[in-house]
């Protein structure tokens, strides 16, 4: 199997109006390169599922400098002030969800499970319009899976069969999301050979991937 | 002593022995400042990790190391990291002991809201629905009153970030724990009268005859 | 060539490039023998890995390492080792292109029994009934025929592993597809003719004009 | 945080009649050192929530030859005699559960979940009793969580603040039900200093464990 891509290829395979899951929290732990690439491709009306949008010029705040989505589901966006001017500006709805839901959703999505019944929000805003069960007495909330066209992830490292595995808070919701995504498009910032990634800590299994970005001249991220 | 400093000690009180914490960002994370010596507590930062530490100095920041407001933080050694399912798993499963978060308002149901001024701020709840929520113990770490107006209010007119009662308030006038019963109130600020207080909170406190002065970390 | 290694050879030729695949015990574990050569294919134990493959040698056993029957294995470079509900999530997300098991009864429906004889063998369902049910593909490699008593049924008498259609079913004598309009006879082992597999099958095949010989592995 | 603790005291902490989630599958990755402890102490009417019950004399299977449980809920039993043999005679009860669906129910009640929304078990015997929900026209049943008054779990290696990682297939259910005990007792092959299971290699972080037994001369599993 050879799942080696090219950056440019790799974004090429991602259409205007996509459903794209964005692994990252504040940037940390986003598919730098593929966001940049995204930008830079003038992609446009993305739905976008990720935890947050980062900062202007940072992360997935490079989609929303871009104007690139047009749909939102997050937990916060409070740090990136380009992304309140879009929503009030109405060329952007946001679906503001909790972010263990959120996780758990996409998790849903990914592990074949019909939906996540959460606690979390319960007779609050986030209650609206969402079904309740009763279970032995106690309501919980029934949340719906969210899975996407493509999943965008950044991993630590590599190796040839596109095992994984994720540095420190850089995980996040990477891992979850390579279950969630149709097509599965990973960056590293190393890529090592087979072995070197013990099978104990392979986070998300080679077979999970679709594509591996190619290592280039300029790699930066 | 400034109302940060005067809050986060005395929250740093009420920690125990091997409990795991979340420290809100802003205010609550002063809190780790003040643990009382050899008292073993971990941190958690819901974007994965237990073990959180400040950043032991500049230039070792570590791209793949933050805190839940991106900031860059330092690891103990022994922390251990994990995925943003699992992180959520602890607080909701009942294993994060205690969360500490700031405050718009708090009502005499001891309910909190503490993520959206709508009309002027669509931050997000990030993992705040889940924290107060999930957690054992929710401390709420606020000013008692905002440039005048009251934040312990009859019913929060702001919405919820939970249905669920938090389990204390600390503010730089006072200790309240919601009850059963309503809020009690239960220690005062130093320097601070029961009727300073009483006049700057909306709800109705229950008052014992004798409410003690704050007790402080050191 | 024995019916066993028939029915494993005919199911090598089933499988793709960069498939992930889940080998039940028993006769299902003999496919791993026949893959036609340099395809690229990766097994998984429903118990924690992917990356099976036989045992090198004896006395290479590893204690923490066996396979879903609790029989020792090895695992190629490049293997990961996850916890049961990252396998079962795998199995049930989709991930999963093809299962690999044994049968007591597919019928008229494609819908298989292999799991218990009641008031005979209650030996659970382990991990049948999720790998039925989530795998991209299932395919069942069974003996056409257990005594004389027909297993290809019309309808199930044995309780059902999942209600899910099975892909497709590779006997001593047979490869069937069960579809929408019910089960087709796709090929004849070698040697078999149609008379004698209609004779040993109780559902209703539905039989095209020219029924080809199958095709083996190397 | 002193959580060391002595085998025969932390079996002692398990009163008869408690329920009891053991991980292991077929004995491999089982916490054999308090199986073996538990029925020499003579432990009696346990429920026991595991994936299987081994063969007589190994992993759960002692348990079963010490008549030491009443109630089993587990997804495969077929491996040991002894087991189907007090079925039949009436002294042990038992749900039979699908695998996949057993682990998530642990993991719902670790993770402050409601329920499983699976497909699996759809019109078998298995859904008999149990409620199903209809999600977008189509139907999932649902299962509901399990968790037990302890979690008995075997780990590869242990750190002083007991930091948790586990080796290759033993990992299994270990981790899922480090989550769903009240209380946690641990067993680790090997015990090390803090930092040489590094953040990103720890599967059961430290706070989750209650008791974990000390080396002793008899260490033997």
């Amino acid at each position: 199997m050879h799942k080696m891509i090219a950056l440019e290829d790799a974004v090429a395979l991602i259409p205007d109006g996509a459903s794209l899951l964005i692994g990252g929290f504040m940037g940390i732990g986003s598919p730098h390169r593929l966001l940049g690439e995204l930008a830079r491709q003038g992609r446009r009306n993305l739905s976008v599922i990720a935890n947050d949008t980062a900062r202007p010029g940072f992360g997935i705040g490079k989609l929303i400098d871009a104007r690139a989505i047009a749909n939102l589901t997050a937990s916060h966006i409070g740090t990136n002030p380009t992304t309140q001017q879009q929503i009030i500006a109405g060329d952007l709805t946001v679906e503001l969800c909790p972010q263990g839901t959120l996780a758990e959703r996409i998790r849903a999505a990914g592990s074949g499970l019909g939906g996540v019944l959460t606690p979390t929000g319960l007779g609050t805003t986030v209650a609206q319009g969402k079904r309740t069960i009763e279970i032995d007495g106690r309501t919980w909330l029934l949340d719906l899976p969210i899975a996407a066209d493509f999943a965008l992830i950044a991993a630590h490292r590599a190796d040839y069969r596109c095992n994984l595995d994720y540095a420190m808070t850089a995980r996040n919701f990477n891992p979850i999301m390579a279950m969630a995504g149709r097509t599965v498009i990973a960056e590293a910032a190393e890529i090592v050979p087979v072995g070197v990634i013990p099978p104990d800590e392979v986070i998300t299994p080679g077979t999970l991937v679709d594509h591996l970005l190619r290592r280039d001249a300029a790699n930066g991220r | 002593m400034d109302a940060k400093e005067l809050i986060a000690r005395r929250i740093a009180m009420e920690l125990r022995e091997g409990s795991l914490v979340n420290l809100g960002i802003g205010l609550p994370t002063l809190v780790s400042h003040y643990l009382p010596p050899g008292l073993d507590v971990s941190f958690q930062t819901e974007n994965g990790l237990i073990g959180v530490e400040p950043l032991p100095e500049e230039g070792a920041e570590d791209e793949y190391l933050s805190d839940a407001g991106g900031r860059f933080i330092g690891a103990v050694p022994g922390a251990a990291s994990f995925d943003s399912c699992f992180s959520f798993g602890l607080i909701r499963g009942g294993h994060l002991d205690v969360t500490v978060l700031g405050g718009l308002q708090v009502d005499e149901r001891g309910q909190l809201a503490n993520w959206t001024i709508p009309g002027r701020m669509i931050p997000g709840m990030g993992g705040a629905m889940d924290l107060v929520t999930g957690a054992r113990r929710v401390i709420v770490a606020m000013t008692h009153a905002a440039k005048g107006e009251p934040k312990i209010v009859r019913r929060c007119s702001l919405p919820l970030t939970s249905v669920r009662r938090v389990d204390l308030l600390v503010t730089d006038m006072a200790v309240i724990a919601p009850t059963e019963r309503g809020l009690e109130l239960r220690e005062r600020a130093p320097g601070i009268g029961v009727e300073q207080i009483l006049a700057a909170t909306e709800a109705r406190l229950i008052v014992p005859d004798d409410v003690a002065e704050m007790k402080l970390s050191a």
